[in-house]
């Protein structure tokens, strides 16, 4: 077995801190929303988690591309591996949304464009792994999960844009289309945090990834050795 | 008329074929012998392009697999042990649709003479959904002679099948072979094998392990041989 | 004799064997049309639609008992190529496999639109709406092709699946919901009237939708059918 | 060793066969909490419930998405019966066939519950609307034992047809919608706080037909199973 | 210990088996030869109480079909062509599933005996989903005689099989034959039946045309026995 490379132990500490500084930065340092008050502070991780759930589904899209013209089962590690972690993040994306809601819309839940895509984004990869686990034969499995991929990477994109395209009560704040749709005046300290959960939970994203492909990586060379037992 | 080099198939992990060498001169009948899970099937489907090598190349009928996949198909006919038929269309919308999907010129007159040949002439307008099981297989055997195929590959041929059933199956692949075609076929009916091939090989863990002709095996008894091939 | 057939010859002789087939066991038009019946039946109970709501969510019905009678056929459309090998009988004929994804298409979207066809004056009759209006036939027929355009693709590999009787809605449905949303959206916009300026978004978005899904089937139906 | 079992111990077998392998695969359910949530889904989209009418539909939406999921699951849990001969490899016991009937019903219940009780907190949460009210889960529990039992003598039919993949639905439906229509009315009669003499008529109308379907499909499913 | 009188079964307007005629004696190992389509299948399927008599009687182990189906299922053991076992849990589960099914004490060491019979033994914890053919094809028969039964049903057990299953099978056959049960077996293969059986029926378009001891047929071919039954 080949050892913890440097760099990817440097990442592991590396996203201990940014988490821990993260969690401190959005619980204490940022300043309390006015209007909101504390719940707000959820915001910091909210969109954290929902801008690398979205990366990493993208992402998978263009791996499943990849697999299919190269047909090197490493990618189909790799696309597993963004689909699994982006599926957790997004995950508590929603569930940090919906604790917002409650105070925020007095909901937990409501059918906005932007939840009821986002749960569906979800759904679609939930289907992908019931997919891929009706399939027995590897390669087979690994095709039809990058087309599955690759048609699902389009609902990330909705989702995104969903508040720009239709009417919706979730706010937007990134390129905001006009100056009359409602927006979250931010702090600069606000701002600071903002862009640091971004970075945090980039270096999170990407440490999970490298691991998760590791470990796939070491699964492979399982059944290899398994098969040769045998 | 079929080479292959060095072919390797996997499954994920698990090498199904492992550097398979395999040659057949065109005329040769090639009885392919195996234990279950050897990987003919594998090898066949890989032979008639509905799956993909993993390495290797891979050459049927002057034509490169899997680059070259539809001149190969066009010279190729395939009897697996389902019948690939249509049970709600009659034997001869069956061999329509596949006369068209070959396009084979001047169909009607070719269907006629592959329903005579396999013995449906009075039945062709019959739903294939009635037929018994022999039946079935006849037709399935039209289906794939219907483009005059210069290579048949025949995936357990006899499965299944009564005594008279496995006498006309005998009689059409004495009569394909008769016709210069190029034919594999895979079997576990040692006799059988025996009467119809000219060749022998016996395809264990992925690659051919023994193989002999009927005149090398002169009165040695294939059972034995056979045997012998799996112990070595 | 090592013709090959052209890519419309082979697309016409796989819709004409579909169709032959169905014609004569009518089993799979018969299942979309019951059940498209038993759906909108069931909204009626489940939901007691009072007839001032009616108007605003006939097109949303309209849409789901279609998506829900198409998962059937689609579903038996394609276990109908799997169940006997005909699959790879499909697939040992010398013709480009995307004229078998348009074949399947082609007689999928016949289907449906005859289910469609019957289904929309049964509706209108039963809820008193006028639903023959050109612009809803329109939305109709482009929904309809995104809808199977991709539910033909999800379908082959649902068949391939060991959990083939469940799986297709559950692949389908979150991947198409962008087109039957924007099929909704359209539908009720020609159905209530509304200015052009409000039903151009969700056309467009259909019509991108359907070029996309098909570029993807088309590109991809090979490496669904090989193995 | 001409023993045989009881009937008790040999409907249990099948239970505890059925929770084992579904425990081991996941398929079953994961397949119809994901249908769920899609149903729920494509209901809203449909229908884009407002929040005053929610109030009133949602017993509806609810037991809708049930009977959905429900007919998923049954269909799958039968086909693994008949999939590789298995029905057959009970048939062959020496049992009495009403404990291989109670078996199933019993298995396929507990997958049902399973699901209605994932589901539940999820719809209330997604609607704002409480729905832990001990007389809503009665009716649940109610209504699922009809609708399952029936489900399952159907499912036994439909797996033995050759469109089996088609057929459940079409039969299930039509006979079970008075099942389905007085729970629906029972549990709105719950979630609106009705009168019990509202609601006793349609929970007493449940209790009659869980009865007459239990003892019709005990009576029949010697005949469906057997050829 | 199995005695049918005037069997009829019907699908409908077509009569499969038409007043069939048929008697073993305990101990006896009954091959039962016939073409596609001529009932074989049909007719096990009605002895093994799977499916019911149009007319006829018939009496299996002592006792009457299909009043008495549960005492009939108790002494029967029947092997078809599926393997009647759940993908889904391992070999032991499935024999403990069917154990209780059964209703067998002393399960456990009941199970651990069948499995080494059927040389499973090391493979008991495994998922019948990764077993090969053969190896599911031993745990059926593992499965039919776990209860011990005095009458046991094969339906062409060895189709499919290679060489090294195939004399497996034999093998059990033959020790099932040794320990005194009554056995009937339908097969296409001839020689193998030659092999195995004492007694050889040919069931031909409904009825037993012929019916001939090891002893009685001597030295003669049992294809020219078969022939011959069929041609009259
Ligand atoms: C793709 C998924 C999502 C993204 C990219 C996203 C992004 C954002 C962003 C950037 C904000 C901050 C807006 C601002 O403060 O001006 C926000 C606020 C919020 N989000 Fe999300 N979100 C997503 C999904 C969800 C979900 C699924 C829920 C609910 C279940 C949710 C609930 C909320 C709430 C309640 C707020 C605060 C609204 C307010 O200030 O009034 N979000 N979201
Ligand atoms: N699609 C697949 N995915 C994974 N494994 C496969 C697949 N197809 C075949 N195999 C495996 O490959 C091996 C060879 O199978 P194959 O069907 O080629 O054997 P065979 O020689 O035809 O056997 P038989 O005599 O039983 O027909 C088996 O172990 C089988 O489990
Ligand atoms: N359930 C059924 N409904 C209608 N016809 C049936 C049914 N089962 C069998 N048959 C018909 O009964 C006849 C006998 O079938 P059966 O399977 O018993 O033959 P068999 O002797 O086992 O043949 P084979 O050697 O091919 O296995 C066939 O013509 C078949 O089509
Ligand atoms: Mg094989
Ligand atoms: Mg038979």
């Amino acid at each position: 077995m080949t050892p913890k490379p440097t760099l990817l132990k440097i990442f592991d500490w590396l996203s201990v801190i940014c988490l821990i500084v993260a969690t401190y930065l959005a619980l204490v340092f940022a300043p309390t929303e006015l209007v909101m008050g504390q719940v707000q502070r959820v915001f910091y991780f909210h969109i954290g988690t929902a801008w690398v759930g979205l990366l990493g589904f993208i992402f998978s899209a263009l791996l499943g591309i990849v697999y299919l013209v190269t047909k090197d089962m490493k990618w189909d590690i790799v696309e597993v591996a963004a689909v699994e972690i982006s599926v957790v993040f997004f995950f508590i994306t929603i569930v940090l949304g919906a604790i917002w809601a409650r105070p925020a819309w007095n909901t937990w839940w409501t059918w906005d464009p932007r939840l009821t895509t986002a749960a569906i984004t979800e759904l679609v990869y939930v289907a992908y792994f019931m997919l891929r686990a009706g399939i027995e034969d590897p390669d087979r499995r690994a095709r039809f999960g990058a087309v599955y991929a690759l048609l699902g990477g389009l609902s990330a994109p909705i989702t995104f844009m969903a508040i720009r395209l239709f009417r919706s009560i979730h706010p937007v704040i990134i390129g905001a289309a006009n100056e009359n749709q409602e927006k979250m005046s931010m702090s600069g300290d606000m701002r600071v945090v903002f862009f640091f959960a971004l970075f945090a939970f980039t270096v999170i994203f990407i440490d999970l990834f490298w691991n998760r492909i590791r470990l796939g990586q070491l699964q492979e060379k399982v059944e290899r050795l398994k098969l040769k037992v045998m | 008329m079929i080479e292959v080099k060095k072919l390797v198939k996997r499954f994920g992990m698990k090498a199904v074929l492992r550097g398979l060498d395999f040659n057949v001169q065109p005329g040769e009948f090639v009885a392919l012998l195996g234990p279950n899970g050897a990987g003919k099937t594998t090898f066949l489907r890989i032979l008639a392009s509905l799956s993909r090598p993993s390495l290797g190349d891979v050459n049927v009928a002057g034509y490169r697999l899997p680059n070259q996949a539809a001149q190969v198909r066009a010279r190729l006919g395939v009897v697996s042990h389902l019948p690939l038929l249509y049970a709600d269309l009659t034997a001869e919308e069956n061999l329509d649709f596949y006369a068209r999907m070959y396009g084979i010129p001047d169909a009607p007159s070719r269907m006629t003479e592959v329903l005579q040949m396999v013995g449906l002439e009075a039945r062709r307008r019959d739903l294939v959904r009635t037929f018994s099981r022999g039946m079935q297989q006849r037709l399935a055997i039209g289906r794939a002679v219907l483009h005059d195929p210069e290579v048949m590959l025949f995936d357990e041929p006899y499965t299944g099948l009564d005594q008279d059933a496995s006498s006309m199956l005998d009689e059409v692949l004495k009569s394909v072979a008769a016709q210069g075609r190029t034919v594999v076929m895979t079997s576990h009916d040692l006799a059988r094998s025996e009467d119809l091939a000219t060749r022998f090989d016996v395809l264990s863990r992925g690659v051919i392990v023994a193989s002999a002709s009927r005149e090398s095996l002169g009165n040695a008894n294939l059972l034995t041989f056979y045997k012998q091939a799996l112990a070595a | 004799m090592q013709l090959r057939p052209s890519f419309l010859k082979a697309t016409l002789a796989v819709v004409r064997k579909d169709l032959s087939a169905e014609f004569r066991s009518r089993e799979l038009l018969s299942a979309m049309l019951v059940f498209s019946m038993l759906v909108i039946l069931i909204f009626n109970f489940a939901l007691e639609l009072e007839p001032a709501t009616r108007k605003e969510v006939s097109a949303g019905v309209l849409w789901t008992t279609f998506a829900f009678a198409g998962t059937l056929g689609l579903n038996r459309s394609m276990a109908v190529e799997k169940d006997r090998g005909c699959l790879d009988g499909l697939l040992l004929a010398p013709v480009d496999r995307s004229a078998i994804y348009f074949g399947k298409v082609i007689s999928n979207l016949a289907f449906m639109f005859i289910v469609e066809i019957i289904v929309l004056p049964i509706y209108s009759m039963l809820y008193g709406i006028n639903l023959f209006n050109p612009g809803l036939l329109l939305v109709i027929l482009l929904g309809s092709i995104g809808y199977i355009g991709v539910g033909t693709l999800l379908a082959s590999m649902a068949v391939q699946a060991r959990t083939r009787e469940v799986l297709l809605p559950i692949l389908l449905f979150p991947i198409v919901i962008p087109v039957l949303l924007s099929a909704v959206k359209a539908s009720s916009g020609f159905l209530t009237g509304a200015p052009m300026t409000e039903i151009m978004p969700p056309l467009n978005l259909l019509i991108v939708y359907n070029l996309i899904f098909l570029a993807i089937a088309f590109m991809t139906f090979d490496q669904v059918v090989e193995e």
